[in-house]
């Protein structure tokens, strides 16, 4: 992935998709796809497509692993091998997908009243089938909404939305080629109601300046992506079940 | 090395299966012989060389295949590689675990692997590109996303169906042996479209295309692999049960019946691109 | 392994080893050649050398996969590494046996009188010491010995027969050089007084009257088979123990 | 997939420490914006190319650096490699586990990883020997020893030190490809000194450089790695709380103001060598 | 990291056979210097390059040997590679768990390679073909297959027995490093015959070739591989309790006495190839 | 490493590091070094640089790894990746350290009344820092100061000293270089009161009076990290803690 004189900005500020800096990639949500999950939801981002499934609120196993407080999450991330651009992905967890289960996971919980259902474990599992950039951010999104399809109680829902710098300027939702190329990636994940953010991770180079400017323009889209999210809820339980067309 | 544990169903329910079945009937209305609708998209994943999924009934498979270039297996220094990979996520059902593959993946991916390249479905001897360097290597993966039953026939229908749709750039091999990818794009060289057919045997009946509640009360399985000739080209016997000689005839002629129908439903999938 | 100019198949329907079409290989079974295992049995076919040992019925470990209804039944089907005719063999498990395994178990579950032993597990272990073809429905053949030598109460034996087809003709008891350079395999195992199968595989072309034909054919081998596998049992429980020679 | 469950802290213990905290009150008497003391010592292991051990309070860790020649990533052929690699072993604390890597020892050494490569704290473009061929690859090993809380950044100092400590053979290459290492060893190619700055958020608190009683009743964390200039290179929350927008801010600003001290000490020990 | 919980022996049993022991006798009939019946069958696999099967009373294990051509170890670039591997599997006792290699079997290989290469049993020196690039790899696999005692012994004289055995296609190389493969085959270089005794030391008394009851009960084992010349070339001690030097030195004194005439069984075995 | 001219005695008796036959490296032993374990200990012996923790007795962790009659002792030696002389050793578990764990197990059980804590464990843990030959025994002498320091009841201390043959002499305590081109190597653990060898290896040819006396040589040197271990541990109770300077 040699970074060569792709320009990811024009003169008038348009990115090589075409879209403004503060502009998010085309998405669609819909919750309830699966059959035999709890909970599910399927997210299209750009070319992002994100299938997740909900087991859950049920008993732990294996047993030891019980909180006595409060619900176990846990939370499985992984990219289909031929989710990728370039090489097929070995379908054993990477790294990477073992950190992303891991923050995810920490970015869902603030939502979830854990303590309703001690000693109980909740799955949370995500399958990239194509990836085009922000795809831990997108699985967030879904997750929440497959959360809620589950019937798990939640304060609020979650939302993710990365931001990133390219050439020099911030802007929201980075692609995978912006994300490769760029200056800098800031995922971020709210709870749109409360204002509160429950991940946040970067890499690049941010001034303090810069990352104040992220926490805002990712709140105005985050909102619109929660907008989605309860529309899908919505036709959720107004037609059921939802047959998803993943096209 | 033991078998996976699959969810116990409730006495009553078990047995409310099986005398309906007994009967001629089934749990969702179909006859012994009726295969469920089976629904076919392909391009399903972008990234993908060539994907598909396929729905039988509640049952959802992704397959997606993956071409890349690389060295051949020893034995066959001047033929193409094919690697069919199939793991049982626990997205897809309650009854799946996290974890490397077990034995169900395992058997999976090699009844369906035996299955395409018994009928030689790729013509691996035309994938070579420098014999004895280069050649192409087909990764099938195959991803069930919900599970309802059969996810043999599902699966193996998904990798063929992804197959269909896999396109490969066109290369230009130079004398000195510089390898040059064109812009342009060609199918893999198919040469046949072998279809899976499964039967569950629930007590002395055999239905096919199983639906979940009937592979939890069934006593044994097997699959047919048919080419579009009609021959078998894989067999594969499952479960603690048995099957008398005349049971396993039985079953080959339905299968052989129903082939035609699910290729010809592959190949319209694959003309719909 | 290249598929060189070797005939398999003489004019006048001899095979590379001089064999018939529906002539099984010399074999040999002994039973109760171990002490430790609760039963036990080794078989030649042609070349083939195989060693198995059934420990049970014993208490499952670890508990929780116990059964409440049947015994539970495991099976490891392994091939040391020395035992191929090529390289050595890595001696992790392969998916070759892997799957080897689980149809083995397959076929043998059929004839045990599962639901006597409620609770409890038997385990098979067969290792082989020398391969040269249908190394799996020998290791069958052997198995069901070992059972029977290990008290476990069956309905039936289990014979294990692969058929082939070699220069388009089917023949009985595949050897190596003919597995590999044929034009089909068709493992199968039966019980052969009840005359059901157990298991069945196939690879190859065959056609509809093919397998009828195969099944015919492998029900005649197997009668000799079952033959050698009752004399084993009956010599065992005459002149104890049994002293196997690998030769 | 799920989080590793710690010790459980006694309720009264636990309520002890977060109304402390609620009073600007910290078990080991310090201030919400106090860093421990930070103790760097240098060239602790001689058989690695560069070592530290850094001491934040009873938080000690060791990190070590090996370096080799070897073949670059096919995505950057003319770059060294950077390699990090972290592991919480049970000597260093009866919380952890025996075993291969997981979440916690992954995402300790990614978020090492992402601070070091972000603020390109080695000129990994001035470590390719033969472009495409032959390449620098730098390991950093992280383990602590003995775990009194925030080991994220002890582990990230531990690893700039070892860094700043490391001395390779330098290297001529003749027009034929062929390397020979001289005698003499040089420093490597260092470019920044990004440093790590950790919070715990405990009620409505934020702390710095928690202790590890502090991290048992914290509701989330978050990092910051610093560079020189002042620029943040990495972010990583951790914790199953959340931060208002304005928590964030606020740590940062602190984290801004403790990170040339700490950048410093490195330096300091760099040349005490 | 943890020893393998062996199935307990009744306390009363353990009891009767310590105070057999006391007053030197043992559960098989045997005196304390008394090793059992050896007897050697070689050439019992015929895919192997070499083969034995080794019973020692009712404790039985088989080895093979394997050879090819491969890279050398690169600290040894013109030596042949000798490599070890054993496996305790479960089909020769239910004390042996299924699964990857443990701790038992990792020694078990280990000693066994020690006592092979500190003798130089096999000239691996003259076992390179093309030195660095190409050289003989010899692999030992080492299986147990009834399990009645003194493993190491049994299997140090299988492995033994199997190198005997090999025999390897006479190479010749051209000028330009084309390997040919004779039809002659010759056996491998061998320089010597380490062979393995073990003693159990059961309360004061130490007992040669303990069988599987009297390792049950035994505080502490030694092994001691002695070369043709009656030098020792590995020793390892084992169990849970400990040694005087005054038994080391009596238990080695024996070990030296029964050498030669295992020594003479093996290469009586080979020579009835 | 190949085995060139190197010389590792010199016609008067030395070694390559200065050393007589009979004399061990400079050596110095910390016990109670660590915050967080139960009993710790680091030693120096040469370069060599090795952190014992001992953490126990405690409840046995998984439960059914619990000994009736006495206690389970478990210990893991490791070296990280940058203690080694050469390349970076990849950290995952080699099978010498696995033997090597095993046999340092061994060593240390004479020493300790396990049978005083039943159904407990005690985990020992050891990591080597800086490796300069004999790290094996090395790790003996500093984990039975960490096993005194957490209390463990032990009949006596462990000491391991190497004992090896280098141009035909034997020579205590091997260094890295001596091990690698030497002819012998003999690790050695004993309890130094009762005289009572706990930890016996060798490789390399020794002759039947080569061993006898080498049993002799390491007992001298034994009674010298004996009277270290002893001064550590007295030290450790006069002083509390010991911040120990890895230099």
């Amino acid at each position: 992935m040699e970074k060569a004189n792709v320009k990811l900005l024009t003169e008038d500020g348009r990115r090589i998709d075409g879209r403004g800096l503060n502009e998010l990639r085309k998405f669609r949500v819909e919750a309830g796809v699966l059959k035999n999950a709890d909970g599910s939801a399927y997210i299209e981002l750009g070319r992002n497509k994100i299938m997740v499934a909900v087991y859950g609120p049920k008993e732990v196993h294996p047993r030891h692993e019980a909180l006595p407080d409060r619900m176990l999450l846990r939370c499985r991330y992984s990219m289909l091998p031929f989710s990728v651009a370039d090489e097929r992905k070995s379908p054993s967890p990477t790294r990477r997908e073992v950190e992303i289960s891991k923050v995810i996971r920490e970015a869902l919980e603030p939502a979830i009243f854990l303590e309703e259902y001690p000693r109980t474990s909740t799955d949370v599992f995500i399958e990239v089938i194509e990836a085009d950039g922000s795809t831990r951010v997108a699985s967030i999104t879904a997750a929440a909404v497959a959360l809620a399809d589950a019937g798990i109680p939640m304060k609020d829902l979650v939302v993710g939305v990365s931001i990133g710098k390219i050439e020099g300027r911030l802007a929201i939702d980075l692609s995978g080629i912006e994300d490769q190329r760029g200056e800098g990636d800031m995922p971020i994940a709210l709870m749109p109601r409360l204002n509160e953010i429950t991940l946040l991770q970067a890499d690049g180079s941010f001034s303090r300046d810069e990352i104040a400017q992220a926490l805002q323009m990712v709140r105005e889209a985050a909102i619109k992506l929660y907008e989605e999210q309860r529309r899908a809820l919505k036709d959720r339980y107004s037609k059921l079940p939802v047959e998803v067309e993943i096209t | 090395m033991s078998e996976k544990v699959y969810t116990i169903i409730p006495a009553p329910r078990r047995e409310t299966i099986r005398s309906m079945i007994k009967r001629g009937e089934r749990v969702d209305g179909r006859g012994p012989d009726q295969y469920r609708e089976l629904k076919v998209d392909t391009g399903i994943a972008g990234n993908a060389d060539g994907s598909a999924k396929v729905s039988l009934g509640h049952t959802k498979v992704v397959a997606g295949v993956k071409v890349s270039l690389g060295q051949p297996y020893p034995d066959a220094p001047a033929a193409g590689v094919l690697i069919v990979h199939a793991e049982l996520i626990p997205l897809a059902s309650p009854i799946f675990e996290p974890g490397p593959p077990d034995e169900n993946d395992v058997e999976l991916a090699r009844v369906i692997d035996r299955g395409l390249r018994s009928a030689s479905a790729i013509k691996l001897e035309d994938m070579s590109v420098i014999p004895g360097k280069q050649v192409w290597r087909v990764f099938v993966d195959i991803y069930p996303i919900d599970h309802d039953g059969n996810f043999i026939d599902a699966s193996g229908l998904a990798a063929m169906a992804a197959l269909l749709n896999t396109r490969v750039p066109k290369l230009s091999v130079t004398p000195d042996g510089t390898v040059t990818r064109a812009e342009e794009k060609v199918p893999l060289p198919i040469n046949d479209i072998p279809v899976f057919v499964t039967f569950a045997k629930i007590g002395d009946v055999l239905v096919v295309d199983p639906c979940y509640e009937e592979e939890l009360v069934m006593d044994a399985r097997v699959t047919f692999a048919i080419t579009k000739s009609g021959n078998v080209c894989a067999i594969q016997k499952g479960g603690r049960g048995s099957f008398t000689p005349e049971e396993i005839l039985k079953a080959l002629d339905t299968a052989q019946r129903l082939a035609p129908e699910l290729c010809a439903q592959l190949e319209a999938a694959a003309h719909r691109v």
